[in-house]
């Protein structure tokens, strides 16, 4: 089967399909190992795409961790090709000694792992109730990262204590700016140069990008080329104009960084045709704020809930995968999970954001409680709900 | 002999100093209280004309939206869709994004001039200067954006609260 | 760049290598998003194959999770073609009711996820100085596994208390065999179908495989189709002619499941050129029977050993990377780690593991320390030992 | 109503039971004590015959090696390599893997007769048993192996020994 990869080529999945499997696959030698794996032809994973963003698979993955072929994209400038051995980042600005790192630089510092979930603060979408999770909210992803903590650079470079915010400006074709409170750089932000084992993937930044733990998507400004240590912040487009949401009373909120708690059942989920009898509910919870606490499940539309089994190592700031015993009866049922945080947040209903940010509320940090219609047929379906 | 050390150092010694010439190169963004405007100026006469040229295939004759954005929506006018007049709160962003990357299919390809130019002129549009106003370093962060007055910080704070 | 894919074809790494990078991404728009993501055309990463096997390059990794085409093979019949819609598993022998599943009644039952190695008993290679950790002990991989307890098989076909053994069998053209003791089964033992996010590799066992962490990678059955539960071993040739080793006395050591723990300093390592001035040493630790407890390093010939810093979460029977921060004088030495894990058991030297085994010491559960050499030139070789 | 269990059900009810073809159709192993065995049987002079033709260009004219492995070592022999003869525990060993998996160009394809020949010829070149002896379901599991003696189960007792 062919797929579209980032470059717009359309390239074969991994190696063609073959036209069938042999009927007894002990009968025959199989190829011997090689320098690359393969996925099997028979598995057709597959990111949807629009003209801006492409959407994780979430109801075909399994566990934490998402393959980097299948990570989320929202760019907005495409994605750049840029040659590591030409590549320097440039920090300047409020600093005792400006100064410029090649890549080479940047991994020969202090480095360090975390396995965390990234996620676009516009991942959510509505509307029908044919929606599957990726369609929902296929703009999060997870990965382990690998980097230099950026606490460590600005020693490097003697980072003012007096400065407050700092951009971070990337090299691609919207030189994405976003400005950045000071204490996040001190706190636990990363230069990451490594996802999942390997370099980072062109898509996610490389060869090198900001990773703010459970900060939204945009700010953690991919192919990363300069940061500016400042004393305020420098009220870029992508701050002001965009990822700023409509709230109460004709306000506009800016600087909405964490990414709240929230959760969505991945199985059962539209398209699944469901069975009676034993079915174990999967989903996956993060919180932006912390540790996942409790995973609640509720199979009757929400009446009742239950604590859903928690996959360990729950991991700070990271997707979490919950699991719940259940057997269906054959009735008409709605299905959802609320994910609690350790910060004592619960996931909230679509009613009680809007109590909260009124009926102007805008796009942009939407993490309603999601609930799926199982009907007496077997079909499971979204249950969207307005508010416009 | 070697020197076992479990502390971090103050610095490690790597990297090397910036040149000026490189944050130069580089250090392209706009602050609301103007720091980085570069010399220059332009209006909205002279936008018009650029903007019909370079911008007006995506964004519409007058920037009234087309393939992509709407630019022009007063505050207070019947648009429903985000604008420089009814969502942007600094003027500077403007110019600064403007730069950096449009025209979408040329990005940073404007002369500082043209950019003054079609910043004004896109005040203009969405009447917040008017059609004579020359901008440049000076001018241009003075300009008080309508919406300026709506905008708050994040104000959730975290626990339970619901915001 | 071409590589050769487990198919025996040469295919294009991920794109082809662009020409080069345009000099100014800034200026250029990239591609939007796609379906799938690609692997930069600037990493060249491959594993090192031989008719037999293909090796991690673990010298290039980051973190602790080997990407899924990355990870080691070592087959013995090939990577047969198996499609996933026509796929059973048996359980048959001393159990209750002998049942056949399909790929689907596999993922229906409760599901677990686990970080843990997979390493072959055979990884052990030495003998000159131009070694790389790829070559030394590149059959050795981590993933995200998921998959369902096989406990939870044996109690759906009630496999017989009296059971001691069970044996596993693949569907490759080896028709691969291993008997393995109930409590395994019991245990933590997995029938795994999920590799990092998505399905199993075709090279790791498509569509599913025995999964049991800690234990010598060719236990760990691929595309395994059938178990048989009994009372007494199978003695299949791969438990008896092979994956047994010499000790001391003439005697052979069968059934020796675990692996024992083990670290190798994947930097700096040979062909590393080093630089003077502050190191980040990094490696990996493990251990088959439990958590990494501590990695020391040593910087001067194993004189002096120091702790390392170990990246949390510490999994169990997982990678777990260490490192430790180094002021390199420029001075010839030898640099070394050592794994401790929560047994108490101290990764030995090649030395301990010959006064223990003998002379005659077979070939597989070698885990000796490994040194390399760093020259006063910043060149960094492998120290071969010798013991045959 | 919904009834929610928070235990494990004693089975889930997923899966089907195994029909006895195809548990027959799949159960090739064969035990040291000889269960698996099927009927049939053969000697090294039918083996003989089979070798030359579906094994020597891979195992060497009469099993001594060659583009793979070396199969025939006696006990005692100064053969270096690990052989059947100064190697293997189990006799059955050979029939099972034989079967399944060899010849390795065209692995499960010999009929069982065939097995029993191969089995009996390369216990016969490894020099234990002799030319004549008839390998069937009771005779193979009674040949001793040489080997056998040294096979001890793992001595390695976990914790902080080095063994
Ligand atoms: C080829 C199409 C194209 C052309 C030509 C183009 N633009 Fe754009 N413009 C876009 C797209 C697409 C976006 C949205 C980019 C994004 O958000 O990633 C955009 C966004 C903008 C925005 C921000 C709108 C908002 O509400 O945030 C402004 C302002 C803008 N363009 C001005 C201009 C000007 C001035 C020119 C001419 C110099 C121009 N554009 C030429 C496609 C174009
Ligand atoms: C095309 C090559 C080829 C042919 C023909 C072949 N073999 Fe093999 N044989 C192999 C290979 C390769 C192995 C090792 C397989 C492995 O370990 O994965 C092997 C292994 C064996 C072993 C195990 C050796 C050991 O020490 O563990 C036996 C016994 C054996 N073959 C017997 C036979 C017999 C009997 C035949 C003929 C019916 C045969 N082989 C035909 C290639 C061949
Ligand atoms: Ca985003
Ligand atoms: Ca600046
Ligand atoms: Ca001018
Ligand atoms: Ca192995
Ligand atoms: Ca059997
Ligand atoms: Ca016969
Ligand atoms: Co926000
Ligand atoms: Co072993």
């Amino acid at each position: 089967a062919l797929v579209k990869t980032t470059t717009g080529q359309f390239v074969p999945a991994a190696v063609a399909k073959p036209a069938s499997a042999p009927p007894d696959p002990t009968k025959v030698q199989g190829p011997p190992p090689g320098a690359v794996g393969t996925r099997s032809p028979f598995e057709q994973l597959a990111k949807k795409t629009s003209d801006t963003s492409s959407r994780t698979p979430l109801q075909s993955l399994y566990g934490t961790i998402t393959p980097s072929d299948l990570h989320f994209e929202r760019h907005h400038g495409g994605v750049p090709v840029i040659d590591p051995t030409a590549y320097k980042l440039v920090i300047h600005g409020m600093v005792k000694k400006p100064m410029t790192f090649t890549l080479n630089d940047l991994k020969r510092f202090p480095s360090v792992s975390r396995i965390a979930f990234l996620e676009c603060s516009g991942n959510f979408r509505s509307g029908k109730q044919e929606m599957t999770p990726q369609e929902i909210c296929g703009l999060t992803s997870q990965s382990e990262w690998t980097g230099v903590m950026l606490s460590t650079l600005f020693r490097e470079v003697g980072a003012s204590p007096k400065a407050t915010w700092f951009l971070a400006e990337g090299s691609d074709a919207a030189v994405m700016t976003r400005s950045i409170p000071m204490g996040k750089g001190w706190n636990d932000a990363m230069i990451a140069y490594g996802q999942n084992g390997e370099a980072l993937r062109p898509q996610q930044g490389y060869p090198a990008r900001l990773f703010l733990p459970g900060w939204e998507g945009n700010t953690n400004v991919k192919w990363i080329r300069r940061i500016e240590v400042s004393d305020q912040p420098f009220m870029t487009r992508e701050e002001t104009s965009k990822y700023t949401e409509n709230i109460k009373d004709g306000k506009i909120r800016q600087f909405s960084f964490d990414m709240d708690a929230r959760s969505i059942i991945t199985f059962p989920a539209y398209p699944v045709q469901l069975d009676k009898g034993w079915v174990e509910i999967k989903g996956l919870a993060w919180s932006g704020r912390g540790k996942i606490l409790r995973v609640e499940v509720s199979v009757d539309a929400g009446k009742k809930w239950y604590p859903a089994t928690l996959q360990e190592p729950v991991l700070d700031k990271a997707h979490t995968r919950f699991r719940f015993l259940w057997k269906w009866n054959g009735n008409e049922t709605e299905i959802m999970s609320r994910a609690i945080d350790e910060t004592g947040y619960t996931q909230p209903t679509l009613q009680q954001l809007i109590d909260a940010r009124g009926t102007d509320m805008g796009g942009y940090h939407l993490n309603p409680i999601t609930a799926w219609i199982i009907k007496r047929d077997g079909s499971v379906l979204f249950k969207p709900e307005k508010w416009k | 002999e070697t020197k076992i050390i479990t502390e971090m150092p103050a610095t490690f010694g790597i990297g090397r100093k910036a040149t000026n010439a490189e944050i130069k190169a580089w250090d392209i963004d706009v602050r609301p209280d103007g720091k980085g405007l570069p010399y220059g100026s332009g209006n909205a006469t002279e936008g018009k004309v650029i903007f019909t040229q370079k911008c007006a295939a995506c964004h519409g004759k007058e920037g009234e939206g087309g393939a992509y954005a709407r630019l022009v929506g007063a505050m207070g006018d019947t648009v429903k869709a985000k604008t420089i007049g009814n969502y942007w709160p600094w003027s500077t962003t403007l110019f600064d994004y403007i730069r950096r990357t449009m025209p979408y299919n040329m990005p940073g390809s404007l002369k500082d001039d043209e950019v003054y130019s079609l910043t004004a002129y896109l005040l203009y549009r969405n009447k917040i200067i008017d059609s004579t106003k020359n901008m440049d370093a000076k001018s241009l962060p003075k300009v008080v954006m309508p919406a300026r007055q709506y905008y708050v910080d994040d104000d959730r704070r975290g626990g339970p609260e619901i915001r």
